[in-house]
């Protein structure tokens, strides 16, 4: 069944068309990658997706599974952010976004607001539900924290924290959400190789866990052909390749317009 | 009911300290209210105004991260609500003079209290308005507007006569005397805020607060969340213009100039943006302050015949002392931090060592 | 309970008696309260004593803002322990002022607010100057009958309340005078503070005035005449007693040559014996100054009123002073005969006319209504 | 050409930087290694005075660098490539290419020109706000402007950061033929293998301090590099 | 309405307008190169008609040295303004800035009201600006005709250093990253300086033409006309010089046709620019001509 679908979605600013025909069709339960040259409009493609620009032309539309297990196909093109998020979707950014001078915890916790439900006067008055509330969403956030390995952290200001840790941080944001897909925005920039490695082993051990379809951006080969499911490639908008690891590696056209000839990621 | 006693004794048990704090304070407000001399009580009055004001501005300017600049203009709308419905009806023919009130004002006596929640209800509309163009604009445009809506509000009343009675303004509004008034709502509002803050609300104010888009990723309504805050801000403003009012016992649209709203400004500031407990003990140092401050307006200040003392050098001094704030304690008293025990002990045990320390270190200079 | 050393003691029982001097030297109303202050200085040089104890004058600034006045006038009566209190010059601040000093049962004379509220309702504020309607009515009768004019234009400072009041008096006594429901031609309304008028005055100079009374603050008063000048509008302007200070001279320059107020007081003319004191005492303690503002000398009236009616009441209690405060009668100030009537007013019936001559305010006319 | 001796940086109380020696010779390639938080870029910011030193002494050509204010140091023929590519959003893509020239007085279209032939990406895009280029785009942009200013001393941190496997390659390709020509190199680089086969001489920084040092060569075959740094693909090897 | 009563009206508007857009243009300057709502820019305003005023009427200099000292005294009180009150506030968060910017604009306020008194002085005449000469019914002042003549020079001389020249080049650079700007070579302290100095030598100019025509000096002069002329600027696109112009335009023509059209209604002609400006926001948020402002996430 699929997730996540787009049909013929177009973005375009003024002149530059960032995203030119992209239909692209995610699985529940796969592990997808979007990648190729810069500027290629991948960032831009998540940003459609996730509501931060309402696409020129075309569609987006996702699958959520509700509590009562029931699917049903949603329409979400040009929604709001924040509804979006409500509906599933979670995102990390290609640069960083934490609430820096929030605590570790509290970023963590802002996340789950989405799902509260309980009313305003509730929370003011500190209703019985909105307690209950509140010490779930703390207890749901230190598990996230503990799996993500910043519980220690947890009262440290967000900007505080290496670099490493705070992508950490934001996937853990992101997470809080309780999303079915996860989109992640190059997780790996600026690791090094040993870094990524291990970043490549979280991320899959996070998929089975919280039964995630994830859906990432990447320019390291490593990982991205180590993990994913189905890959889609994007050159000047466009999708030049979709398919398997394999397939997509041995595609002319990706060689050529993103890989390099002598790209050998084994090296 | 057993646990509900239960609850009730492990909530004393773990806020002991508070409750005996807060049996103190209002055994201090009792006293208070029945000993100071009206000259002290004014203040006190006006201290507990000013900290109702100033939470608000600072729960929209500190929290939330908009910053806005209409307090003058969400005073008014509170105290004329306040003293359009509860002047006296016989009193009000001599009062509108020049033009007479709207027949159908004419005649609506209101009681204080209803009078008090329908200007807060009545300035949150008011927000409401001025927020839904602008609380999406960016920020430094939010201040302008939202100054120049509480300049349109002045002008406004200043023009409506057979309303607001316009430039001759409304006197013989009853007037409270009583601190309960005022510290009753400042205390209410102080814990409603302290709630709020600490609720999943509170955390989205102050996600949009560090950034926009990332909390807009989470989840957080956007522009519903900042609407609360405001809304909140300008219905506690309201309120707060509605006792002023009461406390005066008069109100003309002169005194809801734009400068008014920078006493409140300096009040976050000193107190630190984000910061209640800032805020309140802010609020009194500036009231109190502003107050003890006018020996420098008369000449003959400590017995010297200086030239330099003459009317002025009090706003001069004042708002020399704002810019120091903000050039050098940037952060003001508390940053975002909170006047906690914990912190009190921090703060207690840091100033211990420092003083055995110092004691250490004479004693071997001693030596 | 709450004031420091705990033994101030109120002064009708030290050898002080200690009046409030309550009005603004900062703000947009400095220029007025200056003046006023300096009229009540000049008093109590004349007369530092009373009941054979030694008057002490307590200056507070409101500064031109309501609030600050309330505490300030609170300031006076709690901590200062003032047994009186004079002043605000500026309308809506003493009425702001008039519940404390209500409550506090302290009496107050106001020195040069016209305004019928600040002692309607309120048996503790007196003034000793006439009032808004009865300014408007002179006014208007000096623009009907001395200046026959038909059509009159009028700007008024909407925000200022003072001007507000004198436009509408005037215009309902000038209705009536002429008889014409239609006499008011043009209306004009500015804020304080403005400085540009030309649209306003454009208007005005369309529908073709005979006189344009134009009360409110000196300062943008000068400015719309200089600027009606410029547009080239000849009818004459015609306005009140705030007009009477140095920088309507000085702004307005050349334009506002020919300008008609009326006033309280007239230096070249003093009408009593009092007031030829007062002008003499001036000239010896302001040798340089032309001319003597009218609220100097309602300065003076309200601070001798006052030691008047504590003389007579043979002691410094508050409620005694009002008492005689309130029979006053044909007090003898600087600025007329003084009898304060049951609204606490002071009875004048008597304006003074000045124009602007060569740069000075000169004496024209004084007009009488019964 | 450039040496560092006993440097020390601490923002706040955090020490960032903990007494690091380092040489770079002229027309040499240098890279400097380490892990996130390992207080390279820190090394570099502290050269050109964007954040101040505690300690130690920075000299160049034997003239000490250490509290020269930043447009000194610039002047004197360094430049640094930031952390995070710092376009200027508002100009646009020519305009931030001549900025990079502010120093210079000459002819500047020789050098543009030579900018667009490496990255043509930058040509078609000449007009547009540096803000709105994809990351990719804005990095090219940073290298090109660091160019405009033909600098004696280039570094550059982490000049691949997020750049397509393509370009990585090719902004590589860039650091040999600047060097080529002449340029001295101090490179930072997260790809730890590609920088160390490119560098004459390379560092490895951990929390503040230099571990290792040696030539690009001898790192690379060093097994507790391959291991802390390269990755499983190099480990199993 | 006449035509020649409206015709007169169009030449209120023109000159107060002109006088709007001259003021405006300062704080888009300013604005533009800091990010900053420059609140003390009135005030600046408000300081550099005293000191002509001094200059004329109290050491009674020549009207064009007087000017000329006026321009200077006032670049360096912007430029001292800079250093002390915003420098040390570079790394700060934007609120800091700005609340130091209503800082120094009260400290001003007060400082003048405290030295000058809070009563106004009268500014010099001068004649030969403002005899008006009458064509038909039409009353025309020379200044009125010199301002719109002076706001253009000085708008086209502005865009030629913003957009032709390297300073103008660094000045927009240093606007968004003063560390990457230093490593351009940039000397961004001189650079942030000259911005200053520019923006105050415009508020000296506005202030000059502003008393000739409205010849009172007061300290809370500047308070008024500087947050209309920050709204004319906002309307026309803050940021934007030929924006601030229109703003300026815009808001003087709107004010006294309102008068004119609407006489009931001349009280609240203090509120119309309020209006517009939250009119302008709504439907444009970034201002007539200003650019869309992109945040790439
Ligand atoms: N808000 C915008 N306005 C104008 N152009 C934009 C905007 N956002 C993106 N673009 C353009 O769209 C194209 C795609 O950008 P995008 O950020 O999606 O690239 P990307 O594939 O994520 O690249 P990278 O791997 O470098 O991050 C780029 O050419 C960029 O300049
Ligand atoms: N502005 C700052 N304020 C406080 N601490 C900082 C600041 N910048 C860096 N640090 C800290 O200094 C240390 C060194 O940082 P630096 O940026 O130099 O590392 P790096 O080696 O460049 O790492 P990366 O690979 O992540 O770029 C880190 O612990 C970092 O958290
Ligand atoms: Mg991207
Ligand atoms: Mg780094």
């Amino acid at each position: 069944m699929s997730l996540l679908r787009t049909e013929n979605v177009i973005m375009q600013f003024g002149g530059v068309v960032a995203v030119n025909d992209l239909n692209i069709d995610i699985k529940k339960g796969e592990l997808a990658a979007l990648i190729g040259p810069n500027g290629a409009g991948k960032t831009t493609a998540f940003n459609v997706i996730t509501g931060v620009y309402t696409p020129t032309n075309g569609k987006v539309f996702f699958t959520p599974t509700d509590k009562t297990d029931n699917a049903a196909e949603i329409d979400i093109t040009g929604k709001k952010p924040d509804k979006i998020a409500g509906l599933g979707i979670a995102r990390t950014f290609q640069n960083i976004r934490l609430f820096k001078e929030l605590t570790v915890l509290e970023n963590v916790l802002v996340a789950t607001h989405v799902n509260a439900n309980y009313s305003f006067l509730s929370a003011i008055l500190r209703a019985p539900k909105a307690k209950k509330g509140e010490r779930q969403a703390k207890a749901d956030c230190e598990f996230l924290l503990e799996r993500l390995g910043l519980i220690d952290l947890k009262n440290e200001k967000a900007s505080s924290l290496p670099y490493g840790q705070q992508r950490h941080l934001e996937i853990a944001r992101a997470l809080a959400t309780k999303p079915q897909l996860l989109l992640l925005d190059e997780p790996a920039a600026g690791m090094n190789p040993q870094e990524t490695d291990e970043l490549t082993a979280l991320i899959f051990k996070l998929k089975t866990d919280f039964d995630l379809t994830i859906f990432m951006i990447e320019h390291h080969m490593d990982l991205v052909m180590e993990i994913s499911d189905h890959i889609y490639v994007l050159d000047f908008g466009c999708t030049i390749a979709k398919g398997t690891p394999d397939e997509v590696q041995n595609d002319p056209k990706v060689i050529e317009a993103y890989l390099g000839v002598d790209a050998d990621v084994e090296d | 009911m057993k646990e509900t006693q239960n609850n009730i004794g492990a909530y004393l048990k773990l806020h002991w300290k508070t409750a005996v704090f807060l049996v103190v304070l209002l055994i201090g407000i009792g006293l208070a209210d029945n000993f100071v001399d009206s000259y002290v009580r004014r203040l006190l009055n006006l201290c507990a105004i000013y900290v109702i004001v100033s939470l608000a501005m600072n729960l929209v300017n500190g929290f939330t991260g908009q910053f806005s600049l209409g307090q003058a203009g969400f005073m008014a709308i509170g105290a004329y609500t306040v003293a359009v419905f509860t002047v006296p009806i016989e009193s009000r023919a001599a009062i509108f003079y020049l033009e007479p009130m709207v027949p159908f004002l004419a005649n609506i006596e209101l009681p204080f209290i209803v009078a008090l929640i329908l200007g807060g209800l009545a300035s949150a509309v008011a927000a409401f308005f001025i927020g839904s163009p602008c609380l999406r604009l960016r920020g430094d445009y939010l201040a302008i507007a939202t100054l120049g809506f509480s300049e349109i509000i002045r002008i406004i009343f200043t023009n409506t006569q057979s309303i607001t009675n316009g430039a001759l303004g409304i006197k013989s509004i009853p007037t409270i005397s009583s601190l309960w008034w005022t510290y009753g709502i400042a205390i209410i509002i102080i814990i409603a805020t302290i709630l709020l803050i600490n609720s999943t609300y509170g955390r989205a104010f102050k996600s949009i607060r560090e950034d926009e888009i990332a909390a807009e990723a989470m989840g957080v309504a956007l522009f519903k969340t900042k609407m609360t805050s405001f809304l909140i801000g300008a219905f506690f403003t309201g309120i707060g213009g509605g006792l002023f009012a009461a406390l005066l016992g008069t109100v003309d649209p002169k005194q809801f100039y734009f400068i008014l709203t920078y006493n409140f400004l300096l009040i976050i500031v000193l107190g630190g943006m984000g910061s209640i407990s800032g805020t309140i003990i802010a609020s009194f140092v500036v009231t109190l302050g502003q107050e003890a401050l006018r020996f420098l307006d008369e000449p003959m200040a400590f017995g010297l015949d200086l030239p330099i003392f003459r009317p002025g050098l009090r706003m001069v001094v004042f708002s020399f002392l704002l810019m120091v704030i903000v050039l050098f304690y940037r952060k003001g008293l508390m940053g975002t931090n909170e006047l906690t025990w914990d912190f009190i002990a921090e703060k207690y045990r840091v100033i211990k060592k420092k003083l055995s320390k110092k004691k250490t270190s004479t004693e071997g200079g001693g030596n | 309970a709450g004031c420091s050393g705990g033994t101030t003691t109120s002064s009708e029982d030290s050898d002080v008696i200690k009046i409030g001097v309550f009005e603004p030297l900062t703000g947009a109303n400095a220029a007025g309260g200056e003046l006023e202050v300096e009229g009540v200085e000049l008093a109590n040089q004349l007369r530092p004593e009373v009941l054979g104890k030694k008057v002490e004058l307590v200056i507070a600034d409101n500064k031109s803002d309501k609030a600050e006045a309330t505490t300030a006038a609170a300031r006076l009566i709690e901590k200062d322990k003032v047994v009186a209190i004079l002043g605000s010059w500026g309308s809506s601040l003493s009425i702001a002022a008039g519940d404390v000093v209500k409550t506090n049962q302290i009496p107050a004379v106001a020195l040069s607010a016209t305004n019928p509220q600040v002692t309607a309702g309120n048996d503790y504020y007196f003034r000793v100057c006439f009032l808004d309607p009865f300014q408007g009515t002179v006014m208007a009768n000096y623009a009907y009958k001395n200046l026959n004019a038909k059509k009159v234009a009028i700007i008024q400072e909407v925000s200022n309340d003072y001007s507000v009041g004198l436009a509408k008096f005037f215009t309902d006594s000038f209705v009536q005078l002429s008889g014409d429901p239609n006499a008011i031609v043009a209306t004009g309304n500015y804020n304080t503070n403005d400085q540009d008028f030309n649209g306003i005055l454009t208007n005005i100079k369309a529908s073709n005035p005979d006189v344009i009374f134009a009360p409110g603050n000196f300062t943008e008063s000068a400015l719309i005449i200089k600027q009606a000048r410029a547009l080239g509008i000849t009818a004459p302007f015609i306005g009140g007693d705030t007009w009477e200070t140095n920088e309507f001279i000085t702004v307005g320059g050349a334009d506002v040559e020919g300008a008609v107020m009326s006033t309280f007081f007239d230096d070249t003319n003093p009408l009593t014996e009092a007031g030829k004191t007062f002008v003499a005492e001036y000239k010896k303690t302001y040798p340089d100054r032309d001319n003597i503002a009218a609220v100097t000398a309602l300065g003076y009236d309200g601070y001798m009123m006052t030691l008047d009616a504590i003389e007579r009441a043979g002691s410094a209690d508050p409620v005694a002073i009002r008492d005689a405060l309130a029979k006053t009668a044909d007090f003898e100030g600087a600025t007329g005969m003084i009898t304060i009537d049951e609204n606490g007013d002071a009875t004048k019936n008597e304006a003074i006319i000045k124009t602007v001559k060569d740069g000075i305010f000169t004496y024209l006319d004084s007009v009488t209504i019964d | 050409m450039l040496k560092i001796s006993n440097l020390q940086v601490a923002y706040g109380g955090i020490e960032a930087v903990k007494g690091i020696d380092l040489e770079v010779p002229e027309g040499k390639i240098v890279t400097l290694i380490g892990a996130n938080g390992a207080g390279k870029s820190t090394t570099l910011r502290a050269i050109v005075n964007l954040v101040k030193s505690k300690a130690g002494s920075i000299t160049y050509h034997g003239d000490e660098l250490l509290g020269l204010d930043t447009t000194k140091v610039v002047d004197k023929g360094i430049t640094l490539v930031p952390e995070g590519r710092h376009v200027f959003p508002d100009l646009t893509v020519l305009e931030n290419l001549k900025i990079g020239a502010y120093m210079r007085k000459d002819n500047l279209d020789e050098d543009i020109q030579r900018i667009y032939g490496l990255f043509p990406r930058l040509e078609e895009r000449s007009w547009q706000h540096a803000g709105t280029l994809s990351g990719g785009e804005q990095q090219m942009l940073a290298v090109g402007r660091a160019m405009m200013s033909r600098p004696k001393l280039l570094m550059m941190d982490e000049p691949s950061l997020g750049l397509a496997p393509l370009i990585v390659q090719g902004i590589f390709d860039i650091i040999e033929t600047l060097n080529k020509e002449g340029m001295t190199i101090l490179l930072i680089e997260q790809n730890a293998n590609m920088a160390l086969r490119v560098a004459d001489y390379a560092y490895v920084l951990e929390t503040g301090k230099i571990t290792k040092e040696g030539s690009g060569k001898e790192l690379l075959a060093d097994e507790s590099i391959k291991e802390a740094y390269l990755g499983k693909s190099h480990r199993n090897k | 309405m006449t035509m020649e009563t409206f015709l007169q009206q169009l030449i209120n508007g023109l000159s107060v307008g002109s006088l709007y857009a001259l003021i405006a243009i300062g704080y888009t300057m300013v604005y533009g190169i800091l990010r900053l709502i420059n609140f003390a820019h009135g005030d600046i305003f408000m300081m550099a008609a005293y000191f002509t005023y001094f200059g004329i009427a109290v050491f009674v200099l020549p009207w064009y040295v007087t000017f000329i000292i006026t321009i200077g005294l006032t670049m360096l009180l912007g430029v001292t303004i800079e250093r002390v009150a915003y420098r040390p506030l570079r790394e700060a968060p934007k609120t800091s800035l700005l609340i130091s910017a209503i800082g120094v604009s009260f400290l001003l306020e007060n400082v003048a009201t405290y030295l000058f008194s809070g009563k106004p002085q009268a500014f010099p005449e001068f004649p030969l600006m403002t005899t008006p000469f009458f064509i038909g019914g039409l009353s025309f002042q020379p200044v009125s005709i010199v301002i719109p003549i002076v706001a253009f020079v000085l708008m086209s001389a502005l865009l030629f250093i913003i957009n032709k020249t390297k300073v103008g080049m660094a000045m927009r650079a240093v606007a968004v990253d003063y560390d990457t700007a230093k490593l351009m070579g940039i000397k961004i302290n001189g650079v942030i300086s000259s911005t200053f100095a520019i923006g105050s030598a415009l508020a000296a100019v506005g202030a000059i033409l502003w008393c000739m025509k409205y010849p009172s000096v007061l300290p809370l002069m500047g308070v008024v006309p500087g947050l209309k002329c920050f709204i004319a600027a906002v309307i026309g696109g803050i940021g934007n010089v030929k924006g601030a112009v229109l703003g300026g335009l815009i808001l003087g023509f709107s004010e006294v046709l309102m008068v004119a059209f609407f006489p009931a209604l001349t009280g609240y002609r203090d509120a119309i620019a309020f209006v517009i400006l939250i009119i302008i926001l709504l439907f444009l948020p970034n201002g007539l001509l200003g650019k869309k402002h992109v945040e790439k996430v």
